[in-house]
Parts: structure tokens; C-alpha cells; sequence
């Protein structure tokens, strides 16, 4: 049911942009046009782009999103979850809990 | 000094001994189990090998070829995919591949799985999905496929279950209450043990293991007894094997007995002698392990008890070897020297004919 | 006169011709407005619709930009359900790579609250893991499933033992009871998900036993939300109308009991939701036709309002969806592009 | 620590005949020694050779009751099972439910 229901409305979650939309839902409650718009903006596409695989595809590799083929040495997980707080300017539970556990702050402060 | 022997305490520290201080907490150890379960000790040739186990210079031992006995455990699927809590390692694999892995590639004589919340009573709620995945299982493994699950009747009293609980009501005096309280919720658990025991035997189950039981005291027992014959009677060719929680069956209630004999305070030869009545067809004997003592103390307790077990039960005996039970330290991370001398000693002394 | 093919809220497949098609569509839209209060839908809404039943296409879509955000209820336990050999690790990776799912959800088998307390230690390893090698956000779901604390399964006494006693009194008291237990283990589970790192928390098929299930539920969100200002919270309800098995029980100075989505979603922001996710119920006996006009007009009225989000659960038997177990996707496709083009919905 | 316990105490599985001493224990009650000699009777081997790999390594390949390298062609899983209940003359419930569907 849930191919169906993806392939009938879904964006396409990282084949596209559908997760960096729904961030937006989950981090700040914003509804569908509002948070297609606020990613489009941040990414300097058009929202009808947000939907495109091949669009979305070449602009996830350039700023290593993490993409649906998991390519040798591109982001797979929290790291792309990283560069997507940076990118969308969100808070990201997991990624605040990652950078406490490996003392984030303090280790950036002594590479400085 | 030359003569120091490393061995550990209950808990799992590493200690050092010498010769002389091993042999006497081995011979400590055995009368307190002979006193407590009413047992004989050891004879001086059996302290003697089990001192020579654990003054073995090797981190491991084994038992010579010949003498291998049969493995079962209780869950094998958790040891990959289950979490710390449960001695897991949280592998990102399936309980069927982590079945298939044991079998493969740790030859394993036999398989276990269960559900992640390891009681009947929860399983009942889910038990499509289970006997889905026992059915399947089941056809891509060779060796005898068990599954398991606790009896656990704590679940069945509040603020979980339905019943008093009888931890509340005992300590205000209401002894007559709490008693009627664990009648009623043993007898839901034996309907609940029944009922999952059968939806497994229908899909072709090969074996059922009812793990720590007892864990709840006598009603717990006497829940397990009662559905292990209901089961037996309805599906004969389905194996049941009865694990217990502890040495010491609690007297929660005090007054229940089976065929006859009170469950309250048996002690492993008497466990073995109910579960073979009811039709249970392996035992396994749990020895509780005190930490503050040391492990050859706690050894020699275990094997004790374990080999008058072995020696009056019709049925085979396999040992719970786990944490915290049979001479194995009390510690999440268990010392393999323990756990391969405490197999050793239950295996040639004790002489389990499983694990 | 030419006849389309549709399908019977059971999922028989039938054929209708234009006109019986337009004379469903209207009737299941009176029936939300009858009973929801809600306004209709405009004549394009029809048409647009009955654009939908006649086209001769098996699959449907949404009109290109016009695509939403997919949120799933018990996400990994659909692998283990249907005894896919694979972790729920692995069942997220394939959800996010082979699915290409726009959020995820973790879920123990046995998907509510209670069995989740005793295995939680359990979930959070496997969560934190997930949550290193996944790029969605993610999601830990349950139901509340007030059932499960009444007798026999529960410690309290059963209100479906008492109500017809007219023991309504004792009945009420027992709710309250649950309540309270059931709040507990909402929010233990949900802060030890949260604090292992989940982007939110879905209560899903909220309400099931009625309006002390939806307090509760309104209960647990608002203390997890008071506690982590930053958490999402999902919440799906389980039918479109609150049952009021209590009857008495007031949130926020509005009585739960008899409530339909508008309200619903109204209140549950109140609580602290984040995303709302509305029910509608399926009538077998009716037209898909019947059913999706239903559904839509029921969402329009969510969506029309300045509110939160609003997901609508689309699966076996609610959202226009037969109720079969193997939902035909020529059913399922025409309820998920209505709900999304004419029930206008941020997700589903 | 199962692991360990295989290591320092267990027939070996499918490596061996532990799966076959198991069935022993499991179905007729078996003690250790009693099932040991059953299954080796049965074999035609030794006991002592129960735990094996040299010989039962190419025994279980020839009985065509599976083996722990699961080869490709060979018999495993549940055709294996049913196999080691007509070699053992017992009954196999898993057996018995597959067969009854076929």
C-alpha cells in the first residue's frame, strides 16, 4: 500500500526532496506548500523542481544529501543529516545527540 | 607466589587463590548445597577434578571428545539481534538469519527463538506473526527448532495484569486474598500457555521451551505443570522443555501442590521429578550463584545439586548455564574461563546431558 | 450508455455508468455534511472527481507538483507482519532506498504503548543505529490502545462488562484509572524514544476505545511537548467520529465524546500536534464513489482551516480504501490523488 | 555464551550428529548416553565419532540429511528433517505438518 500511495502523491522521499519537505513538517509544523516552498528557496530550485528526480538528484550529489544509490564515499545517513540541518537551518534531534556524544562543540573549538 | 590460581568471584572480579583456599571453598560449597537441598555432597574424587578444571592453565576448557553433550538455549536468535538488556548484540539482521547463522555457523545442536517481550503473555497478542515466522523457519532449518518463552505470572497481577497482587496484599495480612488472587492468575496463564503452545504445534512445532519458570513462586510452577500436560496429552510429538528460574521454588502461595507434593521449597531433583510427571520431556535446573562468594565455592554448589538431579531424573537435565545461574558470574559481560569451567564441571561431574 | 469500472466500499469490483457515479459522489458527500457539519464540496470539486472514477487508467496520480509528504503507521512491523525476513533496520533502509519514503517510522510488533514499555530498552540501541545510517526523519510509533488496561488484559474493570450492567458510574471510574496508567506509559515510552534521538512520536489509531482513549492520548502529548518543545507529534486517529464510551470527559472545555475531524484536529493542536492525521470510515456497502466523496469532504474541512498539517490515514478501510486485505490499487491511487488534489492534504 | 558453551561442551550440530543426539532427547526422552548410542547404532559408527567432523562431515552428505555448509543441490532444512526422522525412526512434528499439506 505504501509503494502505491508513493508512486499515486508521494515526492519521493531521497530520490527527490520528499524528506527534506517533510523535515520541515516534523521540525517546524509547516504545511505542504509552505515547507516545499522554504526548501526550494534554500536550494535555489523551483517548487516544481522539488518533486524531479533528475533536478533533485544532481543538486543532493552536489551537496551531498545523501542520495538514493548509495555511491562509495558519498553521505548515507547522519552525516547528510548533518549538512541538511545546515542547509534547511533546523534543529535535528539525532544529529544534536550525535554531537554530544562525540563532544562536537569542544572538538571544533580545539581545530580552530 | 607460585601456587596462585586466578579465578574470579560471583560477581565476576578476578581474584587469585591458592590451592589450598579453592579446596576449601569447594568443599564449603558442597555442603551448603547438600544441606540446603537436602542432598549428598560430592565425594572427594569429585572435588578433586573440579579443582583440576579450575586450576587449568588455559582461558578455556572442554571436555574431552566423546563426552559432548546437547545445547539448547534460551533464545539463540537474541544473541545477534536482540538488545544489551538481553545479552544482545543488536545486529541489524532478521531472528530467522540469526537462527540460520547459529545453526550454520556456530553448529549449534539446537535452535531457539522468541519474541523480543520473552513472556506468553504478550506473545499471545501477536501470535500470527509468530507462528508465521516459526512455520517458515522451521522449513529452512536442519537441526530441532525450539520455541520460547517465560511462563512469567507477575504479568497477570496489577498494575499489569488483572489480578491483586499478591505483593501488596501479603505484607497488610491478607494471606487468604493473595492466595485466591495467584489461583486465578495461574489459571490465566495456563490458558495463555496452552493457547500459544497450540497455535505453535499446529504449524508443526518442534519443540517448546518454557524458560525461568517458577520465576513468580509455586502458582508460576504449578501454571507451567498444568498447561505442559494439557499440551503433551493434545500434541505428543511436540518436545517440551521446563527451565527453571531458580534452585528454590517460592512458596508465594505455600499450599499448592501437584500430584500430591507441595511445590513450595523443592529443590531441583524434586522440579525434574513434577516436570517429568506433567510429560515435560528436558529439565533444566537453575543453581543461583552468590556473589559475594567465589566462584569455585559457587561451582561446587551448582554441580552439587545438579549431579543428585541428574542422577534421579527420568528425563535428560540441561542445566541453565546462563548469567547469574549454575556457577556462571553475575555480569553482563559473563568471563568465558567461568562459563567453560562451569560447563565442564556440570557436563563431568554434575552429568548434565544438555546445556 | 458506457460504463466505468469501480469497486464497492468491500471491494467488489462493479461498473457504473457516468450518471450513477455523479449520483454516489453526491450522496457520499451529503452524508459527511450530514453528519460532520461540514461544508460541501463546489460542483468543480464533483467534476474534478468524477474525472478521477472515469478515467480507464488501473493507476492514478497526483497532477505533477502537486506531490505530499508520506508518513507511515507502524512502519517496520509491515516487513515482520507479512514475514519478510529482513531487521527493522534493514526494513527502514528499504523504505527509504527501494520505497523512497519521504519520512520513516520505527514499531515494535506489538504496535501499542503498553507491550512497548517492558522492550523499550530494546527499541532505543536499534533506533539510535537506524538513526546513523538513515537520512529521513524518524519517526517511533504506537497506538495508545486504552483496551489494554482493562481487564482481563488490564488491572481495571472492563467498561464493556459494565456499561451494559448500567454500571456507568463504576464504568467511568475504571476509565479514569486507565487513564491515568495509560498516560504514564505514553510518555515513558516516548520520552526514552525521543531521548535516544527519534524526530517524533506517532500516536496512531488515537481514540479506539473512545473519548477517555483520546484524553489520555491529548494527556501524553501535552506533557512530551512541555518536556522537549522541539518534539513532532504525529497524531492518527482511529475513526472519524470519537466514541463517548465515557461521555463526560471535556478538554480544554470541549467534550470529546461526538467529535468529528474538524474538532479533532482543532483539539489536538491545542494538546501540541504537530501533524494531524484524520480517519474517515469506510461503509462497505457503498460505491468507492460513495466512500472517497465521504473522505474528501471530511478532509476538505481539516484542510480548509489555518491549521497544523493535516495527513490523512489512507489504508485498509479508512481514507476511501476498500476494506480488504489486499486494497486494490485502482482504489487506492483514486483515494490518495482525490484526498491530495480536492481534500487538499499536506501528507497522508 | 551460548558460543562458549558449543565450544567447551556441545555435539558440534550440524557439524557432527548433535542435531540427531537432540532429536533423541527431544522426542523419546532420552538420557545423553542412551541417545548417543541410539543415534551411533543407527549410524553404524562409533560413538566417539558422534562428534566427529571427519566422519560425519561426509556420513551426513552421503544420508543426505543436511550439512552445515548448506551445498548447493543438497538436502537441507525441512527435506533434511524428513530424512532424519526415517533414519531415526522417530517422529518429526514439522515433518508431519509439511507433509500433511503436500
Amino acid at each position: 500500500m505504501a509503494a502505491a500511495h508513493g508512486i499515486a502523491s508521494g515526492i519521493g522521499g531521497i530520490r527527490s526532496a520528499g524528506d527534506l519537505v517533510g523535515r520541515m513538517q516534523v521540525s517546524r509544523g509547516m504545511k505542504t506548500e509552505a515547507a516545499k516552498k522554504y526548501v526550494a528557496d534554500k536550494l535555489k530550485i523551483s517548487v516544481a523542481d522539488i518533486a524531479d528526480p533528475v533536478v533533485m538528484s544532481e543538486i543532493r550529489e552536489d551537496l551531498d544529501l545523501g542520495r538514493v544509490n548509495a555511491v562509495p564515499g558519498a553521505a548515507k545517513g547522519i552525516d547528510a543529516k548533518f549538512r541538511i540541518a545546515d542547509l534547511l537551518d533546523i534543529e535535528i534531534n539525532c544529529v544534536n545527540k550525535f554531537k554530544k556524544r562525540i563532544q562536537f562543540e569542544k572538538r571544533s573549538k580545539s581545530n580552530e | 607466589m607460585n601456587d596462585e590460581i586466578l579465578t574470579r568471584m560471583g560477581d565476576g572480579e578476578r581474584i587469585s587463590m591458592s590451592a589450598s583456599e579453592i579446596k576449601e571453598e569447594l568443599l564449603v560449597g558442597t555442603k551448603e548445597a547438600a544441606t540446603k537441598g537436602k542432598v549428598p555432597e560430592l565425594s572427594s574424587e569429585d572435588l578433586d577434578q573440579i579443582f583440576e578444571i579450575i586450576s587449568e592453565k588455559g582461558r578455556t576448557v572442554s571436555v574431552p571428545p566423546g563426552e559432548e553433550i546437547i545445547v539448547t538455549d534460551d533464545g539463540c536468535a537474541k544473541i545477534f539481534s536482540a538488545g544489551p538488556a538481553d545479552g544482545g548484540a543488536v545486529l541489524p539482521i532478521s531472528r530467522q538469519n540469526a537462527v540460520q547463522a547459529y545453526e550454520r555457523s556456530f553448529a549449534a545442536d539446537t535452535l531457539n527463538f522468541g519474541h523480543e517481550d520473552y513472556s506468553f503473555k504478550p506473545v499471545k497478542a501477536i501470535i500470527d506473526c509468530e507462528t508465521q515466522t516459526y512455520f517458515t523457519t522451521s522449513h529452512v532449518t536442519t537441526a530441532p527448532l525450539f520455541y520460547g518463552a517465560q511462563p512469567n505470572l507477575g504479568l497477570y497481577y496489577r498494575p499489569d495484569g488483572a489480578h491483586d497482587n499478591p505483593a501488596d496484599l501479603l505484607p497488610m495480612g491478607k494471606i487468604k486474598e493473595a492466595k485466591a488472587s495467584q489461583e486465578a492468575a495461574a489459571e490465566q496463564l495456563k490458558e495463555d500457555m496452552v493457547f500459544v503452545g497450540r497455535k505453535l504445534a499446529e504449524v508443526g512445532c518442534e519443540g517448546l521451551n518454557f524458560d525461568t519458570a517458577a520465576s513468580a513462586g509455586d502458582a508460576d510452577f504449578y501454571a507451567t505443570l498444568k498447561a505442559v500436560e494439557e499440551l503433551k496429552e493434545k500434541f505428543p510429538l511436540m518436545s517440551i522443555e521446563v527451565g527453571m528460574a531458580a534452585e528454590f521454588v517460592l512458596g508465594m502461595h505455600g499450599e499448592i501442590t501437584y500430584e500430591g507434593k507441595r511445590l513450595a521449597g523443592m529443590y531441583p531433583h524434586d522440579q525434574a521429578d513434577a516436570v517429568a510427571s506433567a510429560g515435560g520431556d528436558i529439565f533444566g535446573p537453575a543453581v543461583n550463584v552468590n556473589t559475594s562468594k567465589s566462584f569455585p565455592w559457587n561451582i561446587a554448589r551448582a554441580v552439587t545439586l545438579v549431579k543428585h538431579t541428574s542422577e534421579v531424573s527420568e528425563i535428560p537435565v540441561h542445566p541453565n548455564v546462563g548469567m547469574g545461574v549454575c556457577g556462571v558470574p553475575m555480569a553482563l559481560e559473563t568471563p568465558i574461563d567461568c562459563v567453560t569451567r562451569a560447563t565442564k564441571a556440570l557436563v563431568l561431574i554434575g552429568k548434565a546431558d544438555g546445556l | 450508455m458506457s460504463k466505468y469500472t469501480s469497486r464497492m466500499g468491500d471491494g467488489f469490483s462493479i461498473e457504473l455508468t457516468e450518471s450513477e457515479i455523479r449520483k454516489d459522489i453526491e450522496d457520499g458527500m451529503e452524508s459527511a455534511v450530514k453528519h460532520g457539519k461540514v461544508e460541501p464540496l463546489t460542483d468543480t470539486e464533483i467534476d474534478h472527481l468524477l474525472e478521477i472514477f472515469k478515467s480507464p487508467d488501473k493507476v492514478v496520480g497526483v497532477e505533477r507538483g502537486k506531490e505530499v509528504i508520506l508518513t507511515y503507521d507502524s512502519g517496520t512491523t509491515k516487513f515482520k507482519r507479512v514475514n519478510v525476513s529482513v531487521s527493522k533496520i534493514q526494513s527502514l533502509q528499504i523504505y527509504e532506498r527501494i520505497l523512497g519514503a519521504d519520512t520513516l517510522e520505527l514499531a515494535h510488533i506489538d504496535y501499542s504503548f503498553k507491550p512497548v514499555k517492558p522492550i523499550v530498552v530494546f527499541e532505543q540501541p536499534i533506533l539510535e543505529q537506524a538513526l546513523l545510517m538513515t537520512i529521513p526523519p524518524l519517526f517511533y510509533g504506537a497506538m495508545p490502545n486504552l483496551g489494554l488496561y482493562s481487564q482481563p488484559d488490564g488491572p481495571f474493570p472492563n467498561p464493556g462488562d459494565l456499561l451494559p450492567k448500567g454500571e456507568i458510574k463504576e464504568a467511568r471510574a475504571s476509565y479514569d484509572r486507565q487513564i491515568e496508567l495509560a498516560v504514564k506509559d505514553m510518555v515513558y515510552v516516548g520520552s526514552h524514544m525521543y531521548e535516544a534521538g527519534a524526530d517524533g512520536i506517532n500516536f496512531d489509531t488515537t481514540a479506539a476505545a473512545g473519548d477517555a482513549e483520546f484524553y489520555a492520548a491529548l494527556k501524553a502529548v501535552e506533557i512530551l511537548k512541555s518536556k522537549y518543545p522541539d518534539i513532532c507529534i504525529q497524531m492518527g486517529m482511529a475513526s472519524e467520529f470519537v466514541l463517548g464510551m465515557h461521555g463526560e470527559l471535556y478538554y480544554d472545555g470541549v467534550r470529546l465524546a461526538g467529535l468529528y475531524p474538524q474538532k479533532q484536529m482543532e483539539i489536538a493542536a491545542k494538546a501540541g500536534v504537530s501533524i494531524f492525521g484524520i480517519t474517515t470510515n469506510i461503509v462497505t456497502n457503498e460505491t468507492l464513489p460513495w466512500n472517497i466523496a465521504r473522505a474528501v469532504t471530511f478532509t476538505k474541512s481539516c484542510t480548509e482551516s489555518d491549521s497544523i498539517p493535516v495527513h490523512a490515514c489512507v489504508g485498509m478501510g479508512v481514507g476511501g480504501v476498500p476494506l480488504t486485505l489486499a486494497p486494490p490499487v485502482d482504489a487506492l491511487t483514486r483515494a490518495s490523488k482525490a484526498l491530495v488534489e480536492i481534500g487538499r492534504l499536506d501528507g497522508l | 555464551m551460548p558460543i562458549a558453551h558449543i565450544l567447551a561442551a556441545g555435539m558440534g550440530g550440524l557439524r557432527t550428529a548433535g542435531d540427531l543426539v537432540a532429536w533423541m532427547q527431544m522426542t523419546r526422552r532420552m538420557r545423553i548416553a542412551e541417545a548417543k548410542k541410539y543415534v551411533a547404532d543407527k549410524l553404524g559408527i562409533n560413538i566417539i565419532d558422534l562428534s566427529n567432523e571427519d566422519v560425519m562431515y561426509n556420513l551426513r552428505a552421503d544420508l543426505g540429511i543436511g550439512r552445515v555448509t548448506g551445498d548447493p543441490g543438497k538436502e537441507y532444512g525441512i527435506l533434511a528433517k524428513s530424512k532424519i526422522a526415517k533414519l531415526l525412526d522417530i517422529e518429526i512434528n514439522s515433518v508431519n505438518v509439511f507433509k500433511s499439506m503436500m
